[in-house]
């Protein structure tokens, strides 16, 4: 693979980071965190580690993904719920 | 081959807890209680064998350099010893007053004790840290298992930090492989010397970072009073005892394996952070009207002591940070468990509420007292002679301000400490209702025990001969790379 | 405001002498091309000795396989707190999931979804691929089954108790394994020397202990992260069923 | 080489970015969403530790040099222990917004003090 694609995929690693990092919506965040884990994902290929690359984008990019969608839904509820704890 | 089952029994346990919910409810009860004894056993006979002779397990039959080996010499052999004791004594605390109720609790209690074990006997630094996170999630959680709102969110706090220590430590981990390729600590240590003094600064800095905000030195200290006086009693004397002392173990075996030659700075680092914990850590501790949030503050300070006998990286030093260590296990464990058992039974834990206990509670405040002089440093007990050997060292190793500060912080902690006892011996209301908590009583009386026994340890030659050997050995670092390469 | 703009600043100064003194650091260490320490032995020799010919997994799964069974323990400590921390809260049946065609397109898929993953686990000593990877696919699929017929399809099918059955006889299994080496004399997790066949390098049925070790820890794995995602999504339910913008069956 | 450098200059600027995040914001996502980048940043810079110019997947049989593969091993524990540590935080995140009905630091102030 060649140094140029491998340069584009850091820069836009950099960048989805920085989007995750700053954007105030926090499912944009998440949004972007996924796609900067696919990109990780990418760029372990590139390293020649496909075993890497495979968990990675089985574990960080599918299921974290969803366990803070999951999380993200469930804390977009203010004040509807009476304590249904104990 | 007993050092593995230090490991793998705990784990085991942890693993078979939910088939035997599943299958066989009824035998719950006993299968923990046998369990929690048989690990307690295995941890002593382990520490006792490793002490006699270094003792060595070669997983899968690969030597040193290829596969992970755990090594057991003297300095491990101290703290199993002592992760066995304090571990043992949470253990019937936590079952005297839960009973086989919530099994998870106790699978995550095996997992705790699993992992502790692993992190002091392993001599592989990547293995290190996989056994550090399975043990700091199992803080984490036991931090959390009341799920009360207090308790999630210093599990919470206590999770952010620790992770950002973790992920500190693994750069340090990425850097050492960078630099020379391999993981075991004792080939480590002899290629060390050879690399950039830039990269070795920048592992000395990331290791220490992770590793003192995982103690809870000084100024990453917050999390510590938090989750520590958050817990329940049973957790919290074993955060205080045990787990601490672990992470102190930790840094203690790094720093003296990879920086003890290449870089002396580390030693000094170590030292003014110890300094700043003990003044930092009383300085707090006497603000505090909640009675476990002040104990939490006064472990911070006495992380801060062990520290400064670390930082001395003589073998005097090390030996006395280690007896001031298990001191404070004593200490501490019964501290936690009379004061947790108070909080409870009183339904409160503001120490002006706790007026005139004395006259209800007798045995619990005699004890109280009996432990509160220990760790102030009263003159025969134990807490007296590990400052005392603390001190002695830090002026042998020239940081005479440490010395100080160790002086000073022990006037400001009998401050603090006399104010606690002088409410429990005022005159107050008669108690709402009387229990009668012997199962505690018993284990924190125990702990008192041990610190009076402690105090004579120094003056019986033969057994200060036991002390003072673990400084020599740790700081024998050539003894224990030839013993891990030896095969 | 300001004050925390100032933090603010502070924090990215900080961050940026951080980061300045690990790039130096990384600049002192000239990167070799020639692979020194342990890992030349295993490229080396892995084939041979382990019968593997990923030698990622013959690293996991042999060389170093405590590492992996302190991993499995630290999937299985936070499956645990997961589970504690959630046992209070309630499961409630409620969507009826996507529709009709949807269900029928999935129930198709699924079979394949499963095989693969099986792919992955079994496959793992001679392609990328292993325990974690299939197990995490397998729990991907159970996720998709929530998604598509709705949360009570997957928690009919499969009880919480057959989960925590599946993960706890994977811990164990890979204890077990380990145990054998401890019994012939070999060591813990022996794999070749405790007297597991080599096989034929290169064949599927080659690598000793590893394909044994692959499918506890696919066991394992699978179980455990479909417990956290069915923990975590528990009140979640209870709240779509009061959720005005739903319809209730 | 320059595949290497330019992976390591961005994983220590990853690095940066999460422990900025973490300080600095005051969401408990954002804090979790730090968390993962600074696990990413460094997952990068041990595989980039390993790579060999012009290697091979370390995959029998190899056509001409393999990667190092000992990182790759590491890096596939590192993730399963990130992943657990942050199915773990994000956990927390709900059982605490159940309580305050938010997830701003600066609301929950609970243990303050």
């Amino acid at each position: 693979m060649s140094a140029l694609f491998y340069s584009f995929v850091c820069f836009f690693l950099i960048l989805t980071a920085l989007v995750a990092s700053e954007i105030k919506d926090i499912l944009s965040a998440v949004i972007s965190l996924s796609v900067f884990s696919v990109l990780l994902a990418i760029a372990f290929v590139a390293l020649q580690a496909p075993d890497v690359a495979l968990t990675q984008a089985v574990i960080s990019s599918g299921l974290i993904t969803s366990l803070f969608l999951v999380a993200y839904s469930q804390t977009q509820k203010e004040g509807r719920r009476e304590n249904d704890e104990e | 081959m007993i050092s593995l089952l230090t490991v793998l029994i705990p784990l085991t346990w942890a693993f078979l807890i939910p088939l035997i919910h599943i299958f066989r409810k009824t035998w719950l009860k006993r299968a923990i209680l046998l369990f929690g004894i048989a690990v307690f056993f295995v941890t002593i006979s382990a520490a006792i064998s490793g002490w006699k002779q270094s003792a060595l397990s070669f997983l899968g039959g690969w030597p040193a350099e290829l596969g992970i080996v755990l090594i057991v010499d003297k300095l491990s052999a101290a703290f199993l010893f002592l992760s066995a004791i304090g571990g043992g004594a949470a253990f019937l605390a936590s079952y005297g007053r839960l009973k086989e109720g919530p099994w998870r609790y106790y699978v995550i209690f095996f997992l705790l004790q699993a992992s502790m074990n692993g992190v002091l006997i392993t001599g592989d630094i990547f293995n290190l840290y996989v056994f550090y996170e399975v043990f700091s999630l199992a803080a984490y959680l036991l931090v959390a298992f009341t799920i009360s709102w207090q308790a999630i969110e210093a599990g919470l706090k206590y999770l952010v930090l620790g992770t950002i220590g973790a992920f500190f430590i693994l750069l340090g981990i990425a850097y050492i492989f960078m630099a020379t390729g391999s993981l075991n600590m004792a080939v480590l240590s002899l290629v060390l010397p050879h690399i950039p003094n830039e990269a070795l600064t920048v592992i000395a800095a990331s290791l220490l970072i992770g590793l003192f905000i995982k103690i809870g030195a000084f100024p990453v200290h917050f999390w510590l009073p938090d989750a520590h006086s958050s817990a329940q009693t049973a957790v919290s004397a074993l955060l205080s005892g045990v787990v601490v002392k672990v992470s102190i173990y930790t840094l203690l075996r790094l720093s003296l394996l990879l920086f003890l030659e290449t870089k002396p700075a580390v030693f000094t680092v170590i030292t003014v952070v110890g300094t700043l914990s003990v003044l930092g850590g009383h300085l707090m501790a006497l603000r505090q009207e909640d009675i476990k949030r002040l104990l939490a503050y006064s472990t911070v300070a006495q992380i801060g002591y062990v520290l400064i006998g670390v930082g001395t990286g003589m073998a005097a030093g090390i030996s006395a940070a280690f007896f001031h260590a298990i001191n404070h296990m004593f200490m501490k464990v019964g501290l936690f468990i009379a004061a947790g058992h108070i909080a409870e039974d009183m339904k409160t834990r503001n120490i002006y509420d706790l007026r005139g206990l004395y006259h209800h509670r007798r045995w619990f405040v005699i004890v109280f007292s009996l432990l509160t002089a220990a760790i102030v440093g009263i003159h025969p007990l134990g807490g007296f002679m590990s400052k005392w050997y603390l001190m002695l060292a830090a002026t042998k190793a020239g940081n005479v301000i440490p010395a100080l500060a160790l002086a000073f912080g022990t006037v400001i902690s009998a401050f603090y400490y006399m104010r606690v006892l002088s409410f429990f011996y005022s005159s107050g209301d008669p108690p709402p209702r009387q229990t009668y908590p012997y199962w505690n009583l018993a284990i924190a009386g125990a702990c008192a025990l041990c610190c009076v026994f402690l105090g004579i340890v120094p003056l019986v030659p033969s057994l200060w001969k036991l002390v003072s050997d673990i400084g020599l050995n740790a700081v024998d670092t050539a003894e224990y790379i030839s013993t891990m390469l030896s095969k | 405001m300001s004050k925390s703009c100032f933090l603010r600043i502070v924090t990215f100064l900080l961050c940026l002498a951080l980061g300045w003194q690990f790039w130096k650091g990384i600049l002192a260490l000239e990167p070799t091309q020639i692979i020194i320490g342990p890992a030349a032995h295993y490229i080396e020799s892995a084939a041979e000795e382990t019968g593997a010919t990923n030698i990622v997994a013959a690293i996991l799964f042999d060389y170093r396989a405590l590492d992996t069974l302190g991993e499995a323990s630290v999937i299985y400590t936070s499956v645990c707190g997961i589970a504690m921390l959630f046992a209070k809260s309630k499961f409630k049946i409620s969507s009826t999931g996507l529709s009709f065609i949807v269900k029928r397109g999935v129930s198709f898929i699924i079979p394949f979804l499963l095989l693969y993953a099986a792919g992955i686990v079994l496959m793992g000593h001679i392609s990328p691929g292993g325990g974690f990877q299939g197990g995490a696919v397998f729990a991907t699929a159970t996720i998709l089954f929530c998604i598509v017929y709705g949360s009570g399809f997957e928690a009919v099918m499969i009880k919480p108790k057959t989960k925590e059955l599946i993960e706890s006889s994977g811990a164990l299994m890979f204890v077990l394994i380990g145990f054998v080496g401890l019994w012939t004399g070999a060591g813990f997790l022996a794999n070749i020397a405790a007297g597991y066949p080599k096989g034929e390098v290169g064949r599927f049925l080659s690598g000793g202990s590893i394909p044994l070790l692959n499918i506890a820890v696919g066991m394992k794995v699978s179980a455990g992260l479909s417990t956290i995602f069915y923990s975590m999504i528990k009140l979640l339910e209870f709240e779509v069923t009061k959720h005005p913008g739903v319809k209730n069956k | 080489m320059t595949i290497i450098t330019l992976s390591h200059g961005t994983a220590i600027i990853l690095f940066c970015i999460g422990l900025y995040t973490i300080i600095s914001k005051r969401n408990l996502f954002k804090t979790v969403i730090g968390l993962s980048l600074m696990e990413s940043s460094v997952l990068l810079l041990i595989v980039a530790a390993g790579f060999v110019q012009g290697g091979r997947p370390p995959i029998l049989p190899i056509e001409g040099i393999a990667v190092n593969p000992l990182p790759h091993a590491f890096t596939l524990t590192a993730i399963v222990i990130g992943a657990s540590d942050l199915a773990l935080a994000l956990a927390f995140v709900i059982k605490l917004h159940q309580r305050y009905k938010t997830v701003d630091l600066d609301k929950i102030r609970g243990l303050r003090g």
